[in-house]
């Protein structure tokens, strides 16, 4: 067993230069920050296949239903849902640069790029608090005496002409209470799980701006910056699916 | 050892072009591309996404293994759709919605 | 040379005595014994209900409880069962236990994940353990919309948070596992060194976190239509309840595989050790657990051949469920080649091994008749589907899981438990899980449905056989409990390598050490090399 | 067939009971052989490798790749044949013969529900004719069911929402039984009944006494006056609505420019919902009898329509394989 003494004194150097942050049960700060990569990473994938359920649910019934589908997805507001896009790409880029800032060991750059990560979430999900009140107040809330008539559409003149700009729709109001509410559910589960995210994300931002503020980061160590990063911009990745598959369904007629 | 730290223009660059293909996805979709108007979509969406994931999340200059996972979680949810689509597309009618009952 | 051992005076159990030290503890050895008492407790309450089923269906008529209770007693035996026993049992304890020390590792890499995964298992069980003491459900493990989403009005919802969190306990062991076996490895442990325990529960822990989030989205679905009324699954709004069906048997299928894959990583462990030889075909055995974990995701749909999928999806779900059940062919050959010319000696470990490869043989072999077609349609939700996955769950896991348990409880606890009773409990435990489950593949057969609480006449003597074998199998099971505890105490040292076996985990005290090594240990040996354990030997003791 | 009055096999009552018999013992027999072979392997290898001495080590041998190989290829062959056996059964099992007597079923939260063409309607209980292919058409009116006919050899789900459909040919006389076999609920197991397989002769028997308001279509004609169908839809073609003589299976242009088949479903759809397909040339002026009409009397009238086609036995909708209907 005599490689077993060689190897205790390599081991006794790499103590000395110990960062007060290297947990006991790793031998490296590149070997600890390696495995929380690889840990976040894989937690991300139980995200990608836990969103990966419901757009599965939302092919199927898009593929069945797709005229009411489509008639349901008019009725979002583009503007909103475009703006939000814009939104979250921008805190995905100041999240960037908050983990850049982390990285270089500047703090109050890491700061402010957190805040504005922050800031610019909220207002994400203030746009989503004024389309879900639109949303209420239209009744188009599956479960809470859902009501579908398309209030800013001219109710569709004689039943047999075909309102101007639309394609002559196959399906009866009957139906189209139906079928959209189907849409409205789904797109209540998405968006609400998404806001829900953007929450706890917004959440794990502050705690990580509190920490930097106490300089608990350095260059060596930064890693909690990092993961939350890695979580924000995977938030925005499952916005960037939602956005064309909710709200544009079909706009060219 | 931190992790690459890349220049501030990249990451202006990246937040530029996915703000154009926001832009793009928009304006297709006012496009009649029939059939194709999905398939525009989803390809802008998923170029975007590795955007993202390719220069905000380091994955380019991340070890091989981050590689591999993130490859893996993406191909077991094209198993998940696509299985489920073999049902879905092969079967003979649409469910008669209930109002038919 | 056993009896001058003595236990070591500082190791993980007297490392602190407090209630913090355990509840607030990030030693994974003690986390693995917290999940023991946790796992052996749920064990017990299910296999309460279980005896309710079987006494109920030992008489035609259902005078034993009414329907409703009977409803209940299957789908709280399924779920606590499934959720809360099969799912955690091996990785959560042996894997938990023993991952690090295999690999030379002091700590999982997530030692703070690894409490939070008990946390959250516990906080599950209790959600779970409320709803059956607020009334019970009655949907069956597999909450099948509509009946669990409009006609239930039992407590669906609480069942539902509770497993929903349950997984996530899951999730994190996973998680923690995939990390700790790629970057804590000691050096010289390269990938061909692992012992297949490991490489066992790295497929199993693939399954976990690939297919874990999708049953969590399921039951989201399923929790939002029924407490908020929105209308995903729901028939009466255009909604499909065969969609719920996919979507649940893309994890439930997958999660059968994290309940048997470990109990097969036990089972090459158990073999190579009492026969003495190293694993025949190491690299097949280790790739043919990879082979089931990804295999395990395209076949779902063997589920549901009568559930109104098309005839089409039915035949590639057939084609592909077959190539499941290659590579658990060439594990069973594999172990089968391993005793050849073995040294082979028959430890209660070694009792559970045998009785492990013949029901896992069977178990595998019947399922092979409903992937078949032309099979399935007639025995799908008949007795037979409950024989063969009980073949599977009982005769696999829970035999891995026993074996395991009595192969590493010396290095656990230090201490040895009574070798004569044992054998009498894996012997009871073998006859009485053939005498309760053989008669239920003739009872399929012959077209008895599952989850029936009153059955017709002709199908009495079969259960009548089938309820008998099961009090053996429950006396069984209840007998280690009693020589486990008497070994804590009265047990016989064990010394660091009863067994003589080859792992790193044999290398240290038993009971190890917080941190498992002095040092890192350098690993320089093929995985299953028995001419070195007894030099090794004397420098230890 | 019994052991000492045990039931350990259930009886072949329709023909394609013996092919599902005969495969299942083909893949017991494999079986078998696999599972006899490892142990006595193991049980061999046991006794003649017993330890002898304490610490005896095993021979060094690290595996063979033909061996490996060997294990591998021919279980998949094995496999292979399993599967395609078993496949063209499920095959011949789900391809219902064009000729078949058709009888619906509607399960309803613990009871089945038959009915016949000839107007006959049970529940639990169903009579059909021995050497007569019979294509049972199942719906389900609240949660899952599952109408198993084990002596059949043949199960399919009633799902609510959608037609499902499966089909036998009885051989033997006799009583069997039906289960539900999909869990419904606190009486699951009570949703149980019994299939009585009559000589033909018997049958039609069955049938006179039976009878009570005729045929299922004479029922429907009764019907298709009292709604005053008959007001609009004239033999002529002359009144408000298109004539329904022998509309069946013909292809009809709708207002929106589509075209659809006319069958069961594009005439249920169009009785309850009927500005759905409008057919082209015509108003939109139909009610609709949504909640109007019940299951039994809506089932009547289609096959009232069908009567009036001089091919009685009209194609329902196809749960064959083609391109889903849903455009995307």
């Amino acid at each position: 067993m005599s490689n077993a003494v060689v190897h205790a004194d390599i081991h006794g150097q790499a103590h000395a230069a110990h960062h007060p942050a290297l947990r006991h049960h790793f031998d490296t700060m590149g070997q600890q920050k390696e495995a929380a990569v690889i840990g976040m990473w894989v937690f991300l994938l139980t995200e990608i296949l836990f969103f990966g359920g419901l757009f599965a649910a939302y092919m199927v019934y898009r593929v069945w239903y797709f005229d009411a589908f489509a008639e349901a997805s008019r009725s979002l507001e583009i503007f909103w849902g475009a703006l939000n896009t814009a939104v979250l790409i921008g805190s995905s880029l100041t999240m960037a640069m908050a983990v850049r800032g982390a990285q270089t060991n500047k703090r109050t750059a890491t700061i402010n790029w957190l805040i504005l990560t922050m800031l610019l979430g909220c207002v994400f999900l203030g746009v989503k608090v004024i389309e879900y009140a639109e949303k209420i107040e239209h009744h188009h809330v599956p479960g809470f005496n859902y009501q579908w008539a398309p209030a800013h559409e001219a109710a569709p003149a004689a039943e047999g002409v075909a309102a101007e700009g639309h394609r002559k729709l196959s399906l009866t109001p009957e139906q189209l209470q139906l079928m959209t509410q189907i849409y409205f559910s789904l797109y209540f589960t998405m968006t609400g799980l998404h806001a829900l995210h953007m929450i706890v994300g917004i959440g794990l931002m502050s705690v990580i701006t509190w920490m930097t503020w106490k300089g608990k980061f350095d260059r060596e160590y930064y890693t909690p910056v990092e993961m939350s990063g890695l979580y924000w911009h995977f938030v925005d990745i499952v916005w960037i699916f939602l956005f064309p598959l909710l709200y544009l369904v079909e706009r060219h007629t | 050892m931190s992790g690459h730290v890349s220049p501030v223009g990249l990451y202006v660059t990246i937040f530029g072009a996915l703000t154009v293909l926001t832009a793009l996805t928009v304006f297709a979709a006012f496009v009649d591309l029939g059939q194709f108007n999905f398939l525009v979509a989803m390809v802008i969406a998923v170029f975007k996404a590795s955007l993202v994931i390719w220069y905000f999340m380091h994955v380019k200059y991340a070890s091989h293994l981050t590689k591999l996972t993130v490859a893996t979680g993406l191909f077991f949810l094209v198993i998940l759709l696509s299985m489920t689509l073999i049902d879905y597309s092969s079967k003979a009618f649409t469910p008669m919605p209930p109002f038919l009952q | 040379m056993l009896d001058k051992l003595k236990i070591p005076e500082r190791h993980y159990l007297n490392n602190g005595h407090s209630l913090a030290s355990w509840l607030l503890t990030k030693d994974h050895k003690r986390i693995a014994i917290m999940y023991l008492i946790s796992i052996s407790v749920m064990f017990f309450l299910g296999g309460l209900f279980a005896i309710g089923i079987r006494l109920e269906l030992a008489t035609p008529q259902g005078d034993f409880v009414t329907a409703d209770t009977y409803n209940k007693f299957f789908t709280m035996h399924g779920v606590i069962m499934v959720f809360f026993f099969l799912i955690p049992s091996i990785p959560a304890v042996l894997g938990n236990f023993l991952i690090p020390p295999m690999i030379g590792a002091k700590d999982l890499a997530f030692p703070r994940i690894n409490l939070i995964s008990l946390y959250i298992y516990w906080i599950g069980g209790v959600f779970t353990l409320y709803a059956m003491i607020a009334g019970g459900v009655d949907t069956g493990w597999t909450f099948y919309t509509p009946y669990s989403a409009t006609g239930s009005n039992t407590n669906v919802v609480p069942t539902a948070v509770g497993v929903f969190i349950a997984g996530f306990s899951s999730i994190l062991t996973g998680l923690n596992f995939i990390v700790t076996i790629h970057r804590m490895r000691a050096p010289g442990m390269t990938w061909f060194r692992l012992p297949l325990f490991v490489w066992a529960h790295y497929a199993t822990s693939l399954v976990q976190v690939l297919g874990t989030p999708v049953v969590a989205i399921t039951i989201v679905m399923l929790g939002v239509e029924r407490a908020l009324g929105f209308g995903i699954f729901d028939p009466a709004r255009g909604g499909d309840p065969v969609l719920f069906q996919h979507l649940f048997w893309f994890y439930s299928h997958p999660a059968v595989y994290i309940m048997i894959l470990p109990a097969l990583g036990v089972q090459s462990e158990l073999v190579s050790t009492f026969s003495r030889k190293t694993i025949f075909g190491y690299s097949f055995v280790a790739f043919s657990s990879l082979a089931i974990a990804v295999f395990g995701f395209i076949v779902w749909a063997h589920h549901m051949f009568v559930a109104g999928i098309s005839t089409y999806a039915a035949m590639v779900f057939s084609f592909l469920s077959f190539s499941v059940a290659i590579p658990s062919a060439v594990k069973v050959f594999n172990w089968t080649a391993t005793l050849y010319k073995g040294a082979i000696s028959f430890e209660t470990p070694m009792l559970y091994a045998y009785g492990f490869l013949g029901l896992f043989a069977i178990g595998g072999l019947t399922g092979l008749f409903l992937a078949t077609l032309g099979l399935d349609v007639h025995v799908h939700d008949t007795y037979f589907v409950v024989a063969h996955f009980h073949y599977i769950m009982v005769g696999g896991a829970i035999m891995g899981y026993m074996g395991g348990l009595h192969f590493w409880w010396p290095k656990m606890t230090g201490r040895m438990y009574s070798e004569f009773f044992s054998r009498v409990s894996a012997i009871m435990v073998f006859v009485g899980f053939n005498v309760t489950f053989f008669p239920q593949f003739v009872v399929g057969y012959l077209g008895m449905p599952r989850r029936y609480h009153s059955y017709p006449d002709e199908f009495q003597v079969l259960n009548v056989m089938s309820s008998a074998g099961a009090t053996v199998l429950g006396l069984g099971y209840a007998l280690p409990v009693l020589y486990f505890l008497w070994s804590l105490r009265y047990g016989a040292v064990a010394g660091p390598n009863p067994w003589r076996a080859s792992g790193l985990e044999w290398q240290m005290q038993s009971p190890p050490l917080t941190e498992n090594f002095v040092e890192t240990p350098i690993v320089d040996t093929e995985p299953y090399e028995y001419e070195h354990v007894v030099s090794r030997e004397k420098h230890l003791v | 067939m019994q052991i000492f009055g045990i039931p350990i096999f259930p009886d072949q009552a329709s023909t394609f009971a013996r092919d599902v018999d005969v495969l299942y013992f083909f893949i017991l027999a494999v079986c078998a052989l696999f599972a006899t072979g490892v142990a006595i392997t193991v049980i061999y290898f046991g006794i003649r490798y017993h330890k002898t001495h304490d610490g005896e080590i095993g021979a060094r041998i690290e595996g063979s790749l033909p061996l490996e190989l060997l294990w591998s290829v021919i279980p998949t062959i094995i496999a292979m044949v399993m599967f395609g056996w078993g496949a063209t059964v499920f095959y011949h099992l789900r391809r219902p013969p064009d000729e078949a007597m058709h009888i619906y079923a509607v399960g309803k939260q613990w009871m089945w529900k038959f009915q016949h063409l000839e107007g006959q309607r049970e529940i639990n209980e169903l009579h059909i004719p021995a050497g007569q292919p019979i294509k049972v058409t199942i719906s389900s009116e609240d949660v899952l069911h599952s109408l198993y006919f084990p002596a059949f050899r043949t199960k399919m789900d009633a799902i609510p929402g959608r037609y499902t459909e499966l089909w036998f040919e009885a051989q033997r006389p006799g009583s069997y039984h039906i289960f539900c076999a999909e869990y419904c609920g606190t009486n699951h197991s009570g949703m149980i009944g019994t299939v009585t397989v009559l000589e033909p002769a018997q049958y039609q028997a069955w049938l006179q006494g039976g009878g009570l308001e005729g045929t299922l279509a004479q029922r429907g004609a009764k019907l298709f006056n009292d709604l005053a169908c008959s007001t609009c839809h004239v033999d002529t073609g002359q009144g408000r609505g298109p004539s329904l003589k022998g509309i069946i299976g013909t292809t009809v242009d709708l207002q929106s420019g589509d075209t659809v088949t006319v069958d069961e479903a594009y005439l249920r759809e169009s009785i309850l919902n009927s500005q759905a397909k409008v057919v082209k040339g015509f108003q939109p002026l139909m009610p609709t009898f949504q909640g109007l009409i019940s299951e039994e009397n809506l089932v009547a009238l289609i096959e009232h329509v069908k009567s009036m086609s001089p091919n009685a036995s009209a194609t329902a909708a196809p749960p064959t394989p083609a391109p889903a209907g849903g455009k995307k």
